[in-house]
């Protein structure tokens, strides 16, 4: 029994760890997408350093489990049983000592990841935009000709006449020229700032290709930058629990060049 | 409590571990509510620190006379029968029966003066208008909810001290609680009593206009 | 601008299917012929952007289909506008013949569907993914329900007399309109902005004419046996 | 009115007996039988999840019956997928891995541990079971009400769960109940936690001092003290979210919302202070569902390797690290929510630190087996598992306690994995170690080893299957919480998901396997010695099962060290801790 058990141990771990190497199964990958952002590399970097270090931990703790139980399997009767070597000391000091060092390298360097996209505020000249989420749909607004983007008037939304911000166009001049769209298009390499809100429920702004997700409260509007460094078609998915239909909430996110960004712009500032 | 001085975590030196206390399992127990009791309290509080900062709008409608006057005369009443009840634990441990038991009743009836009081002073706040959901005032409507919530969970642990106490006077009386009941109900009431040293500044004196 | 052209093109196709709701009239009543219109700037339909439903975003590749809060005709009219008789009515018939509103390309077909008091309506999800169909009634009760692509449809009925907007959370932009009445003597407004009554027996008639956007206008009809009067509802429309 | 536990005498009727009884064991019992019920829906509710995870179209005959208006034409629409995950998250982690390896075998072997003849107040502990009984009816009647049960998830995010109807259906009467059914729930396990408190100060035996505790007692009573303290904030957020929903208050429900183009009439709470406050208990909650099957393991494992474990003090100490660090890192579940993100790193910290006392507790373990000759029966074989398991689900943990990592993990299977190995799987494991090696003692029957070495084979292989990938998935951006897979991202993953839902159907079947073997064992298993597994603690110091006052009338007195393995003794290679003999030191 334990011979089969330390097999099988040994085993899963194996194919466990194998899939790390080998993730690519025609056409479906189980790894992460390309990295399209500035910061996405510090992310990655981070995770390959946690995946090396606690999968040491993962392989060295399995098979040395699965290895003792192997062993103890076909003892003789009447065995006297062996203390590890050292007792408990050298276990504790051990655990210290590796997860000690291996914790303090991630906090410190996660840390410094985690604050060059959350402790930095985005540059001077950062694209706004803002991104409106409701039940079960993203929408998002650029400023339009003028620069400026129009109050918020929550009773004001009406999403079968397409006002899904709650602008008054009527009063409020600057919010004539809002560009409202559903599917996100963003110049390359230029960085963005978004104002995230949310007019019902919490929801979520995720994009596998950016590493970025920042839950949309609703009451508080919430800024993220990032800067695209690929050009392609992304999508933007909900990551928070928002009701039924949480899992069709997406939206696309379209980076492109400069000159095929200034065109979009062109064709819907004249189509306001 | 009745199965108090059963598992008396003293006095069975004999067959028993010592408790590493050394008080009895009620009192234990007693002391472990009021520790989680007090977290309760505290969550609530924190709700209404958190509320109050985040509401730019807070209301602070209390005028001297009559709200904070009658504050002050609630936590007056409410010391008062903190000092009762220690009376009555003072007489339960001498075995002064009567006594004990008069002092339990003092104080029952002090807690009862004070719900009294403290109803009176809802009836006058929802008669202003204030409610859980609204504010008379124009100001934030968390003021009802927090002010009703807090004072209400407070309220609620002093009616059911109130019943407490009664019971345990009644039983005492009889022979069926002895003075370990009474001192672990004192317990209980002193916790009650510090709790509204934290409710009513920060509830009644910080509101004061 | 290729929009504008294909506008009357799908404003057709729309109405022949809304039209489908109109009550067969018993013959030799009066009627009542006309139209809806508008004075002013009305606001601009837009076109919705599909691109969360690839789906529908595919279907309407070629037309983006365009808000329908205000569709307006040639020559300043209205569709989408119900005239119906609100006080007077005489000679009214149950509605007993199940209507049918359909969820297809992330549209509801017909934009306004009129009923009758506890007629009977299937909500049909046509296509390959989920809708949730949510009424906003204030008196009726409330009820909101997802249909998964290839469940059957459902079938329900309202028992008092309301003006419901009809929502799907999933497409933000679906919006629809269920209209219930307590008269038979009911028209929506084609895609010239006009509208027949039909078998009105001789009488006295308040006509109202209600277009979501602008609200509600009322006008008073006399008829003899056997006439046909024409009359005209104009709104004032505002740009925003 | 106040005479001794073990002087009550014993109740003949058979209400006072089985029902209303005052008897620690019947109501360990009593909560274990309630932790299967929940444990068997809850996993239903999951085989139904994974079927409409893997083929989303997929009509599953029967399901109309239970909700006509959640499965049209036996179709599962997406609330109703949302719903099951709700109800499949509350049931398990109040009811199942709250209530079984820490009421339900804490009730029943606490006070046989210390030697006390019942619980300090047994009382008190028959009103527990039955006010958790009333939330477990409240929570169960959620199916059934108009709008069907809640779907907010068991973590019930305001505004979503705080503004009722209009957010969509499953936020109607249901979601009040779900409020209501934790916040008894809460006042039960309060009630519990005071008395295992005070019984294990107070009523321990002549001998019994704390040093000579099992490890399984040690787990109860932190896990007990975590409880006292966490509960008792989960209490007040619970009336509070119910507040909301039916007073018309708005804690949790900030202004300006606008559901379904209308605006709601809260104004100016806090979405944020619900997570707050649900997190608070929330972290702890994962301690205390996974410290007692930490302890019970750590219990049982001596017994089949015949040997102490390393460091027994040191692991208590692991034990009380876990519990004190449990309170400083609930905001390692918000760093994405919108906090400062200057928290974040705060939170990361302690969370990172929490991985040493749980590395040197596995290292204890494993460290332990060395050198043994192991006695493989299905308990122990489940501790080994245990072992494996917790080890898989906490080297995860690493990943999300860092939020570099955790923005782009959050809310993905990863998480789903990690916290399925880490506090469901691995508390199952000690819950199944637990009954297996218990059983004889709480009946008095044997089980069937062969059936629970099937039994275990299956689930051993079984959960790295259904677990394993979902790692996997979420390296992928697979999100969680969805009722159906179809962006473009996440449709070539459904085949993952469908050899998951095979995986899933083939282990839960095998659960019925062990369901009959504890029946079968009920009744036809072979009678059990007082002291089968030849261990040394005072459970096996008297009959199987114990009489009423567990020790008939003896009072017990504790020479020994809990776990004196492989020394000779009077009784073979063990020493019992009531044996009064002379040992000397390995």
């Amino acid at each position: 029994m334990g011979k089969a058990f330390g097999a099988v141990l040994i085993i899963i771990t194996v194919v466990s760890t194998a899939v790390f190497f080998f993730h690519d199964f025609g056409g479906m990958s189980l790894w992460l997408p390309v990295d399209a952002s500035e910061h996405g590399h510090g992310v990655d970097h981070q995770l390959m350093e946690t995946m090396y270090g606690s999968g040491f931990l993962f392989v060295l703790s399995q098979i040395l489990l699965g290895l003792f139980v192997w062993q103890a399997s076909d003892r003789p009767q009447g065995w006297k049983y062996r203390i590890f070597p050292g007792g408990a000391k050298p276990m504790v000091i051990s655990a210290i000592l590796l997860v000690g060092i291996e914790i303090l390298t991630l906090s410190f360097v996660g840390s410094k990841v985690w604050a060059g996209i959350y402790f930095t505020s985005a540059k001077p000249g950062a694209l706004p935009i803002d991104v409106q989420a409701g039940q079960f749909a993203f929408y998002f607004r650029y400023a339009g000709v003028d620069g400026k983007f129009g109050a918020l008037h929550p009773d004001k939304i009406d999403e079968g006449s397409g006002n899904f911000f709650g602008l008054d166009p009527r009063n409020d001049e600057a919010a004539r020229d809002d560009i409202v769209v559903a599917t996100m298009v963003i110049p390359v390499n230029r960085e963005i700032l978004l104002t995230l809100h949310s007019k019902d429920v919490i929801h979520s702004f995720y994009v596998r290709e950016l590493r970025l997700q920042q839950d949309i409260v609703p009451g508080l509007m919430i800024p993220l930058h990032f800067t695209a460094t690929k050009t392609g078609r992304y999508e933007i998915v909900c990551t928070q629990l928002c009701g039924l239909g949480h899992y069709q909430m997406k939206a696309y996110l379209e980076v492109k060049t400069q000159e095929e960004f200034d065109k979009w712009l062109k064709d819907q500032e004249a189509a306001q | 409590m009745s199965d108090v001085d059963i598992t008396t975590g003293m006095g069975h030196a004999g067959f028993m571990e010592e408790s590493p206390y050394g008080i009895p399992s009620g009192k234990l127990a007693m002391w472990c509510f009021v520790i989680s009791d007090a977290v309760t309290f505290s969550a609530v509080l924190f709700v209404y620190g958190y509320l109050r900062i985040g509401s730019p709008d807070w209301s602070t409608p209390f005028k001297f006379s009559p709200t904070i006057l009658n504050g002050i005369v609630m936590t007056f009443i409410l010391l008062t029968s903190s000092l009762t009840m220690l009376a009555a634990v003072e007489a339960a441990k001498a075995g002064r029966k009567s006594a004990g038991f008069g002092w339990l009743c003092a104080t029952a009836l002090l807690g009862a003066l004070f719900a009294t009081l403290h109803l009176f002073e809802w009836g006058r706040m929802i008669d202003d208008g204030w409610r859980l959901f609204q504010n008379p005032l124009g100001g934030s409507v968390h003021f009802g909810a927090a002010f009703f919530s807090i004072t209400g969970l407070h309220l609620l642990h002093v009616v059911g001290g109130v019943c407490a106490l009664a019971v345990i006077a009644l039983g005492y009386r009889r022979g069926g609680y002895n003075s370990i009941d009474v001192e672990v109900t004192g317990i209980y009431w002193h916790f009650v009593d510090l709790v509204w040293m934290f409710v009513f500044p920060l509830v009644y004196l910080m509101n004061a206009q | 601008m290729k929009i504008r052209h294909l506008c009357p093109l799908l404003l057709v196709l729309l109405v022949s299917s809304g039209l489908a709701s109109v009550p067969v009239p018993p013959p030799a009543g009066g009627t009542v012929t006309g139209k809806i219109t508008y004075t002013g700037t009305p606001p601009k339909m837009k076109p919705i952007d599909m691109s969360k439903e690839p789906n529908c975003a595919k279907e309407h590749a070629a037309s983006p289909v365009l808000t329908e809060n205000v569709v307006s005709g040639p020559g300043n009219t209205l569709e989408w506008a119900v005239v119906y008789v609100s006080a007077g009515d005489q000679g009214s018939t149950p509605g007993t013949q199940t209507l049918k509103f359909d969820q297809k390309g992330c549209q509801y077909i017909p934009h306004v569907l009129v009923m009758q008091v506890d007629q009977p309506f299937q909500i049909v999800n046509s296509d390959p993914h989920l809708h949730n169909i949510h009424p906003l009634p204030k008196i009726n009760p409330e009820w909101n329900k997802s249909q998964p692509p290839g469940t059957p449809p459902l079938t329900e009925k309202y028992d008092k007399p309301e003006f419901i907007s009809v929502k799907c959370n999933v497409h933000p932009w679906m919006h629809g309109w269920f209209i219930v009445l307590n008269t038979s003597h009911y028209a929506v407004s084609g895609s010239d902005g006009s509208f027949t009554l039909k078998g009105l027996a001789p009488g006295k008639y308040t006509l109202t004419a209600w277009q979501e956007q602008f609200g509600t206008q009322a006008q008073d009809v006399t008829l003899a046996s056997g006439e046909t009067k024409n009359i005209t509802f104009t709104f004032k429309a505002l740009p925003y | 009115m106040s005479e001794a536990a073990h002087q009550h005498g014993e109740p003949t009727g058979f209400i006072r007996k089985y029902i209303f009884s005052v008897d620690h064991k019947v109501i360990g019992l009593q909560y274990i039988g309630l932790g299967i019920v929940a444990v068997v829906i809850g996993m239903i509710l999951s085989w139904l999840m994974r079927l409409h995870l893997g083929w989303s179209t997929l009509a599953i005959p029967g399901l109309e019956k239970l909700s006509p208006t959640g499965a049209p034409a036996n179709v599962m629409t997406p609330e109703y997928y949302l719903s099951l995950m709700t109800m499949h998250g509350t049931l398990m982690v109040f009811f199942v891995l709250t209530n079984v390896p820490f009421a339900g075998f804490g009730n029943y072997f606490l006070p046989i541990q210390v030697g006390a003849p019942d619980m300090a107040f047994p009382r008190m502990n028959m009103m527990s079971f039955w006010v958790t009984f009333t939330a477990f009816l409240v929570l169960i009647a959620a199916f059934f009400v108009p709008g069907g049960p809640p779907l907010s998830g068991w973590t019930a995010y305001a505004p979503l769960s705080a503004v009722g109807e209009s957010s969509g259906p499953g936020e109607g009467l249901g979601q009040t109940l779900w409020g209501l059914s934790i916040a008894i729930f809460c006042v039960a396990q309060l009630l519990g936690a005071l008395n295992f408190i005070a019984t294990t100060l107070d009523l321990r035996t002549k001998g019994m001092s704390l040093a000579r505790m099992p490890f399984s007692t040690w787990a109860w009573f932190i896990t007990s003290v975590i409880g006292l303290l966490a509960f008792a904030v989960l209490l007040p957020a619970c009336i509070l979210l119910v507040l909301d929903r039916v007073a018309g208050t708005s804690f949790f429900v900030p202004g300006g919302l606008v559901i379904n183009d209308r605006m709601q009439p809260h104004t100016g709470g806090s979405p944020l202070l619900w997570q707050h406050l649900f997190w608070f208990f929330g972290h702890p909650e994962v301690y205390i569902a996974i410290l007692p099957a930490i302890g019970i393991v750590s219990h049982i494992l001596p017994a089949f390797l015949r040997k102490p474990l390393l460091g027994p003090r040191v692991l208590i100490g692991c034990l009380a690290a876990i519990g004190f660090l449990s309170y400083m890192v609930w905001g390692h579940h918000m760093f994405v929510s919108g906090m400062n993100p200057f928290s974040a790193i705060l939170f990361s910290v302690p969370t990172l630190v929490i991985t040493i006392p749980a590395t040197i507790a596995t290292l204890l373990w494993i460290g332990s087996v060395y050198g043994a000759r192991i006695r493989f029966s299905c308990a122990s074989l489940f501790c080994l598992g245990f072992i494996s398991v917790f080890i898989s689900g906490g080297i995860s943990g690493f990943f999300l306690a860092q939020p570099s990592i955790d923005t782009y993990l959050h809310a993905t299977y990863f998480v789903v994995a990690h916290f399925h190995f880490v506090m469901g799987v691995a508390a199952i494991f000690a819950m199944f170690a637990g009954i297996y090696f218990w059983l004889p003692k709480m009946v008095g029957r044997m089980m069937n080893e062969t059936l629970g070495k099937i039994h275990f084979w299956l689930t051993f292989v079984g959960v790295y299957c259904i677990f394993m990938p979902m790692h996997y998935l979420g390296l992928a951006g697979n999100v969680r919480r969805y009722a159906a897979f179809t962006d473009d991202f996440l449709a070539p993953l459904v085949p993952v998901h469908q050899f998951i839902t095979i995986a899933a159907l083939i282990t839960g079947a095998a659960q019925f396997i062990f369901l009959y073997n504890l029946v079968w064992s009920r009744f036809r298993g072979p009678k059990a010695t007082e002291n089968p597994w030849q261990a040394t603690s005072l459970e096996w110091s008297t009959t199987s099962p114990p009489p009423f006052d567990n020790f008939g009338g003896r009072q017990l007195v504790v020479h020994q060290e809990p776990y004196l393995y492989g020394v000779e003794g009077s009784a073979g290679d063990y020493v019992m801790q009531t044996s009064p003999e002379t040992v000397e030191a390995h």
